[in-house]
């Protein structure tokens, strides 16, 4: 068979425009699909973003014995932890602090005196490791007047245990929904083409081969998968630039920047997904329906 | 061009519907297909244009077994064969003059002698008008013109028609056999299915009668055939 | 027109029997879509538990100073925090800890004298919120010989808010995914219906009324969801009988049981959804296709 | 009991099909509707049976106008109606068995008496032993019987059949058109589409002939319908 693209495409126009119907719903099958997976892929990314970023909020205080000299403290865990941001807070301000989180619940304090809280020095860590922050936290002990140090080992360890379990379970959910959406739009697919087998039929019997038949459906596919990709992907930055508003006012506004929720390369690999489950769907549905006229 | 020897064709859980058939048409002859309704008529077409293969018995096509054929060189036979479908099969999603073209398309002519042959064939049967309309819309008898010109549009070397004057009036109907005649006139080799007798009385030409799936008779005259149904 | 129930049904059955691949093909697409849905819905929940087991895994440590009583401080501590598991630690032991859990990072231990560590008191605090831990905190102050207290501020509020923000967006996307997936039912539903608009049209042609021509798809595409639906519910029982023994080996069998991850609600609410789903679906599709041919 | 006034029925884009046809069919009459290919003949036997509505002037049906009817009332109107469609319209993945009974389904009979008469009406068309078949497995003729028993099965007070015998052999079209003569007598509105000469002159009935959309005949005479095709 000669190969004649521009032939087929304008077949395949011609059977989009033509049969809007099937070709409106196989496109709007794609486009929730990839939408769909557009939005958990994007959601994945931002809780990993988010995560990290907490990670990096993580703090190690440390608590000074009464009447420790907080500036010689200060000036001591610097040296103890290099290239750290290190920070001096004194007993009032921890006191003021405290009374302003607790709002209405401020009254729980009344039966703490002024000297319950001490001053302390605080070192941002941020991204520290639980091990890290631990042999950290132990070298911080050394500084002058430190009585204690918190490192948040009560919540470090669950916390790395969570994240670890959270991105497999999240890795094995994403593979799990994109085999799904391959499934559910390769069945719409199949329908199509089997809404339309007399079709295949009939062009079979006035002499076509194999390849004259499938190549308008196939490339029907592509087209309703790189719409519906295409649309799904406008979509998707169109919801981000909806939601954009509520994402700075809860401050993660320069967290997560559009690129980091919807990268391009997240984009474009959403909208080829869509145009191989368009290809891959038809072909196997053409390719299936003339297997079973040929042995009919 | 089609020779059978002993060939039957049982559908599953029935009686056959070809039983022994032995027959040689030669090339360019004109032949005549009849027999009451469920005789075999539309089977025996069936076989020879590879629709469907024979339970037992050998078919030779052009010369060749068609049952030794690969499954991928039946399209090519196929478009050296127009086939009137009794039931016209028509693209109902393309327009009359696409269906008309699409043997031609399948063998990728250029289009403007696409084109100028699906007009010449559409004036043939009074139906230049219809071009763009879709088969759905068209009246039985228009449905039926167009298949019979779709499948002289490749100018085949063996043509098959099953019952392609049912939906058509005389005028209509002597209309389609001209066409065949002249088709057959051009060397084509000719085999109409048929009921109606008037037809068979017109054309004295050598008429097959199949009864229970039994060829009864094949001769040139139609006394015989009228006979054959009882 | 009469009800007649068992002669619907009879219509539906044949259909089904008779155009096997239609009826195959939206079964093992509501499966699909219904198996993707619970596996969903299924992750946020243990996700869910697993967070919540981890702030009940939340301990404030109280560090005493050098040479203070500990048997006296974890009585005073028990006195504070009524209710509460109170656990006293001494530093050897702490020391000893924090080495085994180092492992081969043992060796930052090297500058560590052994007084850095102190005694201390653990007092385990489950699912108490970030205000809270702070005014218990702040009362365990007082305990006598108490250096200071530790609730794991650092990492406390940033968890909080993560936990906040992910129960918001994981139901943001189970609404999104539920939807979705209720179109991509129901796109196939009207594919499989639009396959057999002739066969609408020829009983319409008959006489039939609108309802004896519905009847039978309606209890096709209920049948449909019945049998996707449990098959989704069995597949996922059968998925978590597969995973339960990694969850044993992870020392999380007990925290997600079969009962916890997948309530006996849940897959009941799975197998009425996809019923509905597959009702809904063939209704809409068959009241469409009705339509368009009155309006013809 | 069918009543034209003035009716004429355009497609979008297209000339007329039906133009500016008045006519009147009686209780119990039988007549034959006749004309060239695309005539109108079909159009017409739509617009009888609510499937298209004409483009301007009035139907009478049992004496009611039809334009007036509510769309919930059809499916009743249409179980007064018995028709065979040109193209059968047979469900694909029905027996044929079950196609028959579907008229008298819809109408809720009980299953006996259903079986009874579907067997009954099988065995008058020579198939009684295709029960079981679906339709896309029997041949064009039987087929067409098949639907024509399906019209024929409520007992309807009106008998529509568009080319009834197109695909039969000169003895079953005998057979088929005595099934409906015998309608007929038994009080039935006969009316019958047909391009079949032999079967206008065998029946002396009323004939009526249009062309290109206009009624150019009424009458009993087989010869004034003969004139009227060119
Ligand atoms: N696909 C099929 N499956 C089962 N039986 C079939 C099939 N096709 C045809 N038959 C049976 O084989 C017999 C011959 O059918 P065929 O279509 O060849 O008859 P025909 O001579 O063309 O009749 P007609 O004049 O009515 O078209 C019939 O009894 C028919 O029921
Ligand atoms: N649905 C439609 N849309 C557009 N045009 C139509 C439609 N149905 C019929 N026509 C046109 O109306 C005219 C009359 O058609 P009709 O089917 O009534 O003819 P007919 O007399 O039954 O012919 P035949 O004997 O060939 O069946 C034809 O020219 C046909 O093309
Ligand atoms: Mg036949
Ligand atoms: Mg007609």
């Amino acid at each position: 068979m000669t190969f004649r693209p521009l032939y087929f495409t304008r077949r395949a126009m011609d059977a989009m425009i033509r049969g809007p119907y099937v070709t409106l719903i196989g496109t709007a099958t794609i486009f929730v699909a990839v939408f769909a997976t557009g939005l958990f892929a994007a959601a994945l990314g931002g809780a990993e973003r988010l995560l990290a970023a907490w990670a990096g909020e993580v703090r190690i205080s440390i608590y000074l014995a009464p009447g420790a000299d907080l500036a010689a403290a200060r000036a001591a865990a610097a040296a103890a932890a290099p290239g750290r941001e290190v920070r001096a807070v004194t007993s009032a301000e921890a006191l003021r602090d405290l009374a302003v989180e607790l709002g209405d619940e401020a009254r729980v304090l009344e039966g703490v005196g002024p000297g319950a809280l001490s001053d302390e020095v605080q070192v941002a860590a941020p991204g520290i490791s639980l091990a890290e922050a631990r042999a950290l936290a132990a070298r911080l002990r050394s500084v002058p007047g430190a009585a204690d140090v918190d490192y948040g080992e009560a919540l470090l360890g669950p916390l790395e245990r969570f994240v670890r379990r959270a991105r497999t379970t999240s890795a094995v959910l994403f593979a799990a929904l994109a085999l799904a959406t391959a499934v559910l739009v390769s069945n719409t697919l199949r329908l199509a083409v089997f809404a339309r087998r007399d079709e295949i039929e009939i062009m079979k019997l006035v002499g076509a081969t194999d390849a004259f038949v499938a190549a308008p459906f196939l490339i029907e596919g592509l087209a309703q998968g790189l719409l519906g990709g295409g649309l799904a992907a406008g979509g998707l930055l169109a919801a981000y630039a909806a939601v954009s508003p509520r994402l700075h006012a809860a401050g993660l506004g320069r967290l997560l920047t559009v690129r980091d929720a919807l990268p391009p390369s997240l984009l474009l690999a959403l909208v080829a997904g869509g145009a191989l489950v368009g290809l891959l769907g038809s072909a196997l549905s053409v390719a299936r329906t003339l297997r079973r006229i040929s042995t009919s | 061009m089609i020779q059978l020897f002993h060939v039957s064709k049982e559908y599953p859980g029935d009686g056959p519907a070809l039983d022994d058939v032995s027959l040689n048409v030669e090339k360019g002859e004109f032949v005549f297909l009849t027999g009451p309704s469920g005789a075999g008529k539309s089977t025996l077409l069936k076989l020879v244009f590879c629709d469907e293969a024979p339970t037992s018995g050998q078919l030779l096509l052009f010369g060749k077994n068609v049952a030794k054929l690969p499954a991928r060189a039946v399209p090519y036979l196929r478009r050296n064969i127009g086939v009137v479908f009794q039931d016209f099969k028509l693209l109902p999603r393309r327009t009359v003059a696409e269906n008309v073209a699409l043997p031609l398309e399948v063998q990728a002519l250029p289009p403007k002698e696409i084109r100028r042959r699906v007009r010449a064939l559409l004036r043939s049967v009074g139906l230049e008008h219809r071009g763009d309309k879709l088969p759905p819309s068209l009246s039985g008898g228009e449905q039926q013109r167009v298949a019979v010109v779709r499948a002289l549009a490749a100018a085949p070397a063996l043509l098959l028609a099953d019952e392609p004057t049912g939906n058509l009036d005389p005028e209509r109907t002597l209309e389609v056999m001209e066409l065949l005649a002249s088709a057959s006139a051009r060397g084509t080799t000719v085999v109409v299915a048929t009921h109606d007798r008037s037809i068979l009385e017109r054309y004295k030409r050598r008429v097959l009668v199949l009864e229970h799936g039994r060829l009864v008779s094949d001769g040139a005259s139609i006394r015989r055939a009228a006979r054959g149904t009882p």
